[in-house]
């Protein structure tokens, strides 16, 4: 078989696989959507077993599924009891918006990370790796959500940035500059967070390969021949530092879709992740199941890209 | 082809290849096109005892699959090899285990070929404890043996092969491939990438050393003019096929398949290759 | 020499942070349950050498720490009696090591004042002691949690990347199908199959094991990529020609690439893991009140007028970074000495 | 251009006109006028019968901007369940007869006035003469009798419509004339004209097709376009961006007036911003981008009290909410279910004296200090104290006492071990857990604290936090726990809504659910005290029958109630005529008369 279709179709069995467990965990996890109207005492439990009938959740599992696979061919994928509407279409604007954010995040954490973490690992003891490494591990005891209270906070106080949403109210009034400007200042917060938060893993990762790197012989060779650090650290010792970072980068992309879930919460982010915060806890299931469908595509898209990315780097490594 | 005449000619066989086929397919990601390449078709070897056999070709002729096919580290699609007069069968393990120490190899790229998180010492004792033929202190003892024996001072066995010199690193790898004491002994392009007194000087460790551990040999190489120099055999690849094969001065003075004059003529040594081949058959 | 002398100072560091943390009970002043209810959110007690008239004490002392009337959890000190700080004092029972009982503790200070070095909570529970105490837990769990999780992981990202074909395809789309499985719910359904209380013992082992084994499909994946690469050395093929066998050659040629990265992820995931209690608190499924953890500890600081209204929230995860500093350094100066000790 | 638009602000043809234009134009004050040109408050009418408002005057212009915690759902009223959707409906529709949220008092609203028959079976309303909807059709009884058919349809499932049904069957809607509705209960009802209250009346002309399609459900969601969704509220739709605002622009219909005969509402927008987390709406406030907050938590409205003289805004304690929290012990029917660890500690629950202890073991001043930062008050019956017209004055409120409590124990047969466990009387430690929503912190401190406050009677508690899902689930359906703290109420001042919480039968009936018949004397008491004072119709002897209810919930404690919080609220200062009240909505329940006191002081008029 042909290897990208056959990492297609095992992409098809894993998407599969993931809608059959979701409906499986959904169905073992106690409560569903309309048990938070049994606490109003002014709706009698009758209306609440009509609204579950009338949604088939009284259904047997099997049923529910097919139900769900027909409408995820028909292009609905699914029928968010909430907001009485597809699925699709409460998830493809609410996606873009993420992407927007995650995809500048993880361009911007690489951005930084990579020449940091060569850099450092150049000078490995120098107080200025010892900070770093000082600085990662505070960042990665601090929750996510403690950073991204404290950027808002220093937003509030400096009143330089907005301390939330997308654009301002009066975005549609704005030309094209006004647009971007709005927009970009808007970005700066969330955008910081997530790369805070992303940073340590990456600059500790870059900084570890490059040590083991820096320590073989060709690069003392090359050292020896009087190649300038720059081109010393990026062009030889780089490359030979990269397969766990490919791998690494490949699992950056494939959390674009699920990673700053709480960044978007708390800075009002229009994206998936409010929604999937809102229908996680209030079972409105097949919103969960689209979001963590579409997050199992760019999953399954960015393993592959890691894997050619090995090829192409490595080219040891055969595609059999 | 000539090559089961001129190898029964002087002296038993100890390898001998039938009809060997390997093909190698590769498909580009993003690619539907697939590359077929065959490097080997229908392969017929036999490497005299004792002797010096040299197999020279173009990069991508197949010699090095060739190589790891004699030297059972890959399966060829097709065909039989038999060395010491049996048949060796890629299935049985058992027995495999047993042919592994009888062959071994020595690699083109010896940098490479050589973990460099192991001081000398412990590359050399690495067959031995495979084989768990040492241990301990004996281990350390063969290992310090082996390295004289190749011209290394065994006080250099806690250094790092890195620290090593490209030819000291062949003789390191040489002591490796000794230490299971084999009887035949694969030269992957083993002497390509030295300058040239230094390849003089392996080269010279190796003859001597062929005949203390009467050692068969099959050097693998590129290079016509190093070839001329020592081997008793010469068989020629083109393209997964062994185009040319018989005594050195066969070869050289009469080279029967077009590719073969193109190798000589290109290298350009024709004549000196051949007043070489002269000074060597007459000793 | 100077890698030794490295050594023995990172483990002289950690050891001291996990004596701390052992003997919480004698080095914590209080019960990490007991609450002042008349202090919610006092900041840390400053202890002082110098009194209000200007002299000199050789005794630390501190002053008591007294509500303003006016304020809404305010604080300020009562400057009228010095309070000596004393070492082995009697106060509130505890068992050491959860075994032995004992009334004596590391230091304290006389009633009716109390000395809260990270200040106290929402209910007034001394912050240090809670610190210390919860250290236990969440130390245990951390390093276990990541241990399995990199176990795991390296087997699979082992078995994965060496022999490839079907194994590795399986392996890796395991591993994707654990990274975007939705967590969330299975951890509810889990919640549902528990008894409703679940004690601090089993707490623990519930948080090993569930971190481990969602945690493993990361770093499979990382190793898996180095693994592909060494496994492809000429030094593997030579070992091959000697007639190594699969183990041999994973353990001497292949594993020694990846302790680099299973180091590097140690260190990431640690802290990760201890943080992950507060999530798993959201559940039900993490430690519950009273029993401090440094999860739930730093979950306080979630709460945004905490966060900018009291810095002493903050220190439960410098806590957090000293331990894991502590196990980097001496994980890293441990790698040091293997890379080093082979030439 | 403008003077066209001005001259004929029709909508429907207007916006995408308009909206091409603007940006053939690029002058973006042409389009900025004129968007606010279509929304303009149109001229009074010969004829139109307006109710008049008693506010300051104001001045019309400005965006008001709120937060909301989560995005709405749905602009269908019928269909709406939850909070963020009803409260931007609340500001789209308007209801017959409206509670008045500042005096807890009935008004007429599109109704000019009602009448109730004798024996309080039948109502018959009179309908404002002219009122229009905010696409400028008119609304008269034919609205109002298709309004009640969609709510009173079966096949439709509003939550709504249960409150509709009295004595088991659905009220009976009946159009006399087309300004006139006669409303027909099956039993008299009291405080029958509150349940009109925040009934939407919907257009006809607009939702009768899918309605008859039967597709009801499907109608008015986000997505649709604004033109379609018209309503008699004193704002309509403008635009919707996913995941981050609803825009409402000002009904020029509108049927109220101020004194000066200025037809409502002064502002030209209301913008509601979706923000996830109330932290995240507190800093939004502090930076300015929103003009109100409503229900902040004590510890930021401290936080926010040290920044509000020099940020400009004014923070607003409005005293005690309606709603009440509550320990609740499980005293359901555990035969069949295979609990029997939880069954067999039911025992004590079903003590009143362990109740009882363990009610005056709590310290409710320490749960108001540390859980509501002193900003709340404490609880001992489910009526709150700023409840004036029904609470039990008489109640009696019993200070902590540990050693009552002991004593309580005492005489139920409890003893205590050396180590201080208590020990019931056939020799098992007293332990139980408490379950708490782990979303909700102050019920998570309430249950911290009482936790401690057990531990002195020598009580083992388990703090137990759920998902908010999980815990209904197990206090509505599976019935596996033992405790759980709660919090019910704050809806409406009237005791009706909470009769499925105190009835034997009732679906909210927390602590034994589907009892087949009243499990024990003073709960048959109740049944009867409630089904009473639902016929009741005088005010003094309502009251009189809801204070023996509330005395014998005292005296039984089927729920040990702790505390309830003061509803705070905040607002920039030049917002006027803000006047927040303890019924919800609190802050937005007179938009229609808010107004900006100085110019261009809106939150955010345009992107900063």
């Amino acid at each position: 078989m042909k290897y990208l279709e056959r990492r297609v179709i095992h992409g098809i069995l894993l998407l599969i696989g993931v809608s059959v467990l979701c409906f499986l965990f959904s169905d073992l996890a106690p409560g569903s959507f309309f048990d938070e109207m049994k606490l109003n005492p002014q709706i009698s439990s009758e209306t609440v077993a009509a609204l579950r009938s009338q949604y088939g959740l009284d259904k047997p599992l099997p049923v529910r599924y097919a139900r769900w696979v027909e409408s995820v061919l028909g292009g609905e994928w699914g029928y968010s009891f909430a907001y009485n509407s597809s699925v699709r279409s409460l998830l493809v604007v609410r996606a873009r918006n993420t992407l927007l954010l995650t995809t500048l995040a993880t361009l911007f954490s690489w951005l930084v990370a990579v020449p940091l973490g060569v850099w450092i690992s150049n000078h490995p003891g120098k107080w200025y790796d010892r900070l770093s490494m000082g600085g990662t591990s505070l960042l990665l005891s601090v929750p996510e959500l403690v950073l991204v209270f404290g950027l808002l906070y220093f937003a509030i106080r400096t009143h330089a940035l907005p301390v939330g949403g997308m654009t301002s109210v009066g975005f549609d009034q704005l030309g094209l500059w006004g647009k971007t400007i709005d927009l970009v200042t808007h970005l700066i917060v969330p955008v910081t967070t997530l790369v805070l938060a992303s940073l340590p893993v990456l600059v500790r990762h870059v900084r570890a390969s490059m040590v083991e790197v820096l320590k073989l012989p060709f690069i003392q060779a090359a050292r020896g021949h009087g190649i300038g650090p720059a081109r010393l650290l990026f062009r030889y010792a780089l490359p030979a530092a990269g397969n766990p970072l490919i791998s690494l980068f490949g699992l950056s992309v494939a959390g674009l879709l699920s990673g700053s879930l709480l960044v978007e919460v708390i800075t009002g982010w229009p994206g998936i992740g409010p929604l999937l915060l809102e229908a996680s806890m209030s079972r409105d299931l097949y919103v969960v199941v689209g979001a963590v469908m579409s997050s199992t595509l760019f999953m399954v898209f960015g393993s592959l890209l890691a894997d050619v990315m090995l090829v192409v780097v490595d080219p040891r490594i055969r595609v059999e | 082809m000539g090559t089961e005449a001129v190898g029964r000619a002087i002296k038993p066989a100890l390898v001998k290849a039938r009809a060997l086929c390997k093909r190698y397919v590769q498909r580009a990601p993003f690619s539907r096109k697939k590359f077929v390449i065959d490097a080997l078709m229908d392969v017929d070897l036999e490497i005299a005892l004792g002797c010096l056999t040299a197999l020279v070709g173009e990069s991508g002729s197949g010699k090095s699959t060739l190589a790891s096919c004699l030297g059972i580290l890959e399966k060829p699609d097709r065909g039989e090899i038999w060395f010491e007069g049996s048949k060796v069968s890629f299935a049985n393990s058992r027995e495999l285990t047993a042919l592994r120490p009888k062959i071994q190899m020595v690699f083109q790229d010896s940098a490479g070929a050589l973990n460099p998180r192991f001081s000398a010492a412990q590359i050399i004792e690495e067959p031995l404890e495979i084989q768990g033929r040492e241990s301990g202190a004996r281990l350390r003892a063969r290992a310090c043996e082996l390295m004289e024996e190749v011209g290394l001072s065994p006080d250099a066995g806690n250094r790092s092969p890195l620290e090593f010199s490209g030819g000291q690193r062949q003789r390191l790898a040489i002591a490796r491939a000794l230490a299971l004491k084999p009887t035949f002994l694969i030269l992957d392009e083993s002497l390509s990438g030295l300058d040239l007194a230094t390849q003089a000087q392996i080269l010279n460790l190796l003859l001597d050393l062929q005949t203390s551990h009467s050692l068969t040999y099959l050097l693998i190489s590129h290079d016509l003019s190093l070839v001329g120099q020592v081997a008793d055999f010469v068989a020629v690849m083109h393209h997964g096929k062994i185009v040319e094969c018989g005594s050195r001065q066969q070869v050289f003075s009469a080279p029967q398949h077009a590719h073969t004059k193109e190798l000589l003529a290109s290298v350009g040594v024709v004549e000196a290759a051949f007043r070489t081949a002269q000074v060597g058959g007459g000793q | 020499m100077a890698s030794k002398r490295k050594i023995v100072a990172a483990v002289m560091f950690l050891l001291s942070l996990h004596l701390a943390i052992l003997l919480a009970g004698f080095v914590a002043p209080y019960d990490p349950a007991a609450q002042n209810r008349d202090f919610p959110f006092a900041p840390p007690t400053r202890v002082r050498f110098v009194d209000a008239a200007g002299h000199l004490h050789a005794r630390p002392f501190i002053y008591q720490c007294v509500a303003r009337p006016d304020g809404i959890y305010e604080y300020e000190e009562s400057r009228e009696l010095r309070y000596p700080v004393h070492l082995f004092v009697v106060g509130p029972e505890y068992k050491l090591v959860g075994l032995w009982p004992s009334r004596v503790h590391l230091f304290g200070v006389e009633a009716p004042a109390q000395i809260f070095l990270a200040g106290t909570d929402n209910y007034g529970r001394d912050q240090f002691s809670r610190i210390l105490y919860g250290g236990q837990i969440s130390v245990a769990a951390g390093l276990l949690a990541t241990g399995t999780s990199l176990l795991l992981g390296l087997l699979i990202g082992c078995v994965s990347g060496f022999y490839g074909k079907w194994l590795d395809e399986s392996a890796m789309r395991l591993a994707e199908l654990f990274l975007v499985l939705p967590w969330l719910y299975l951890l509810l359904a889990v919640r549902a199959f528990l008894p409703l209380h679940i004690s601090p013992t089993q707490t623990f082992l519930l948080l090993v094991v569930v971190i481990g084994t969602i945690g493993w499909a990361r770093p499979a994946r990382l190793i898996r990529g180095i693994v592909l690469g060494a496994k492809n050395r000429k030094y593997v093929t030579a070992s091959r020609s000697f007639g190594a066998s699969d183990y041999y050659i994973l353990r001497r040629h292949v594993l020694p690439h990846t302790y680099g990265i299973l180091l590097t992820q140690a260190a990431l995931l640690v802290p990760q893991y201890v943080i992950a209690e507060v999530t798993l608190s959201f559940f039900g499924l993490g430690l519950s009140e009273p029993m401090p953890s440094w999860g739930n500890l730093l979950a306080n600081l979630q709460q945004y007028n905490v966060l900018v209204s009291y810095w002493w929230m903050f220190l439960p995860a410098l806590a957090l970074v000293l331990v894991s500093f502590g196990y980097l350094n001496v994980a890293n100066a441990f790698h040091e000495r293997l890379q080093s000790g082979s030439t | 251009m403008n003077g066209y638009n001005l001259a004929q602000p029709e909508r429907s043809a207007h916006g995408i006109y308009m909206q091409r234009l603007g940006c053939l134009a690029t002058l973006f004050l042409a389009c900025a006028l004129s968007c606010l040109a279509s929304s303009d408050p149109q001229p009074l009418q010969r004829g139109e019968e307006l109710q008049t408002t008693d506010n300051e005057v104001g001045r019309y212009g400005g965006n008001l901007v709120v937060a909301q915690r989560s995005e709405p759902k749905t602009l269908n009223p019928v269909t709406a369940a939850d909070a963020p959707s009803r409260e931007v409906i609340g500001r789209l529709m308007a209801d017959l007869i409206h509670i008045n949220r500042a005096s807890q008092q009935t008004e007429p609203a599109l109704v000019k006035s009602w009448s109730m028959s004798k024996d309080g079976r039948v109502f018959t309303v009179k309908l404002r003469h002219g009122v229009r909807f905010s696409d400028g059709q008119p609304f008269d009884a034919d609205d109002v009798v298709f309004s009640f058919q969609v709510y009173l349809d079966e096949k439709v499932h509003s939550p709504q419509r249960d409150l509709l049904v009295a004595g088991g069957k659905p009220v009976e809607v009946q159009k006399i004339d087309q300004y006139t509705v006669r409303f027909t209960l099956a039993q008299p009802y009291a405080a029958a004209e509150r349940i009109f209250d925040s009934l939407a009346m919907m257009p006809r002309h607009l939702l009768e097709k899918s309605y008859a399609e039967g597709k009801f459900a499907q109608a008015w969601t986000l997505n649709t376009s604004p033109a379609e969704v018209a309503g008699l509220g004193p704002f309509r739709m403008k635009e919707y961006v996913a995941g981050q605002r609803i825009v409402l622009e000002r009904n020029p219909y509108y049927w109220k007036a101020d004194r000066n005969k200025n037809r409502l509402p002064y502002l030209d927008e209301l913008i509601f911003l979706f923000v996830g987390n109330e932290d995240a709406q507190v800093l939004r406030f502090q930076a300015g981008d929103t003009d109100v907050i409503s229900r902040v938590s004590a510890e930021n409205y401290a936080l926010l009290s040290k920044e509000a003289p020099s940020r400009g805004f004014e923070l607003f304690d409005l005293g005690p909410s309606l709603e009440y929290n509550f320990l609740v012990f499980n005293l359901n029917d555990l035969k069949s279910r295979n609990l029997d660890k939880i069954a067999n500690k039911q025992a004590w629950f079903e003590d009143l004296k362990f109740r009882q202890a363990v009610s005056s073991a709590i310290d409710r001043d320490d749960i108001v200090k540390l859980v509501y930062a002193g900003r709340g008050v404490p609880l001992w019956g489910n009526v709150s104290p700023s409840n004036k017209f029904w609470v039990d004055q008489a109640l009696p409120h019993p200070s902590r006492s540990l050693e009552g409590a002991r004593k309580q124990l005492k005489a139920a047969g409890f003893s205590w071990r050396g180590d201080g466990q208590l020990m019931d009387h056939q020799g098992q430690p007293v332990e139980f857990s408490i379950i708490a929503s782990s979303s909700n912190a102050q019920r998570m401190k309430m249950a911290t604290i009482i936790q401690d406050d057990l531990s002195k009677l020598g009580m083992n508690v388990h703090v137990v936090p759920l998902e908010f899902r999980a815990l209904l689930d197990r206090v509505f359906q599976t019935y596996d726990y033992e405790a759980s703290i709660m919090a019910l109420g704050g809806g409406d001042a009237d005791p009706n809504p909470e009769l499925n919480v105190w009835l034997s039968s009732g679906g909210t009936h927390l602590w034994h659910l589907g009892e087949p018949k009243p499990a024990t004397d003073w709960e048959a008491q109740i049944d009867q005290l409630m089904q009473k004072q639902m016929v009741e119709l005088k005010y003094s002897r309502r009251k009189h029958l809801y204070d023996q209810v509330q005395e014998l919930i005292g005296q039984n404690l089927p729920c040990v109630f702790l505390a309830t919080p003061n509803i705070l609220v905040g607002a920039k200062k030049n917002v006027a005529n803000f006047r927040p009240a303890i019924l919800e909505p609190n802050t937005l329940w007179n938009v229609e008369q808010l107004y900006f006191r100085q110019a261009g002081a809106s939150g955010s008029g345009a992107a900063r």
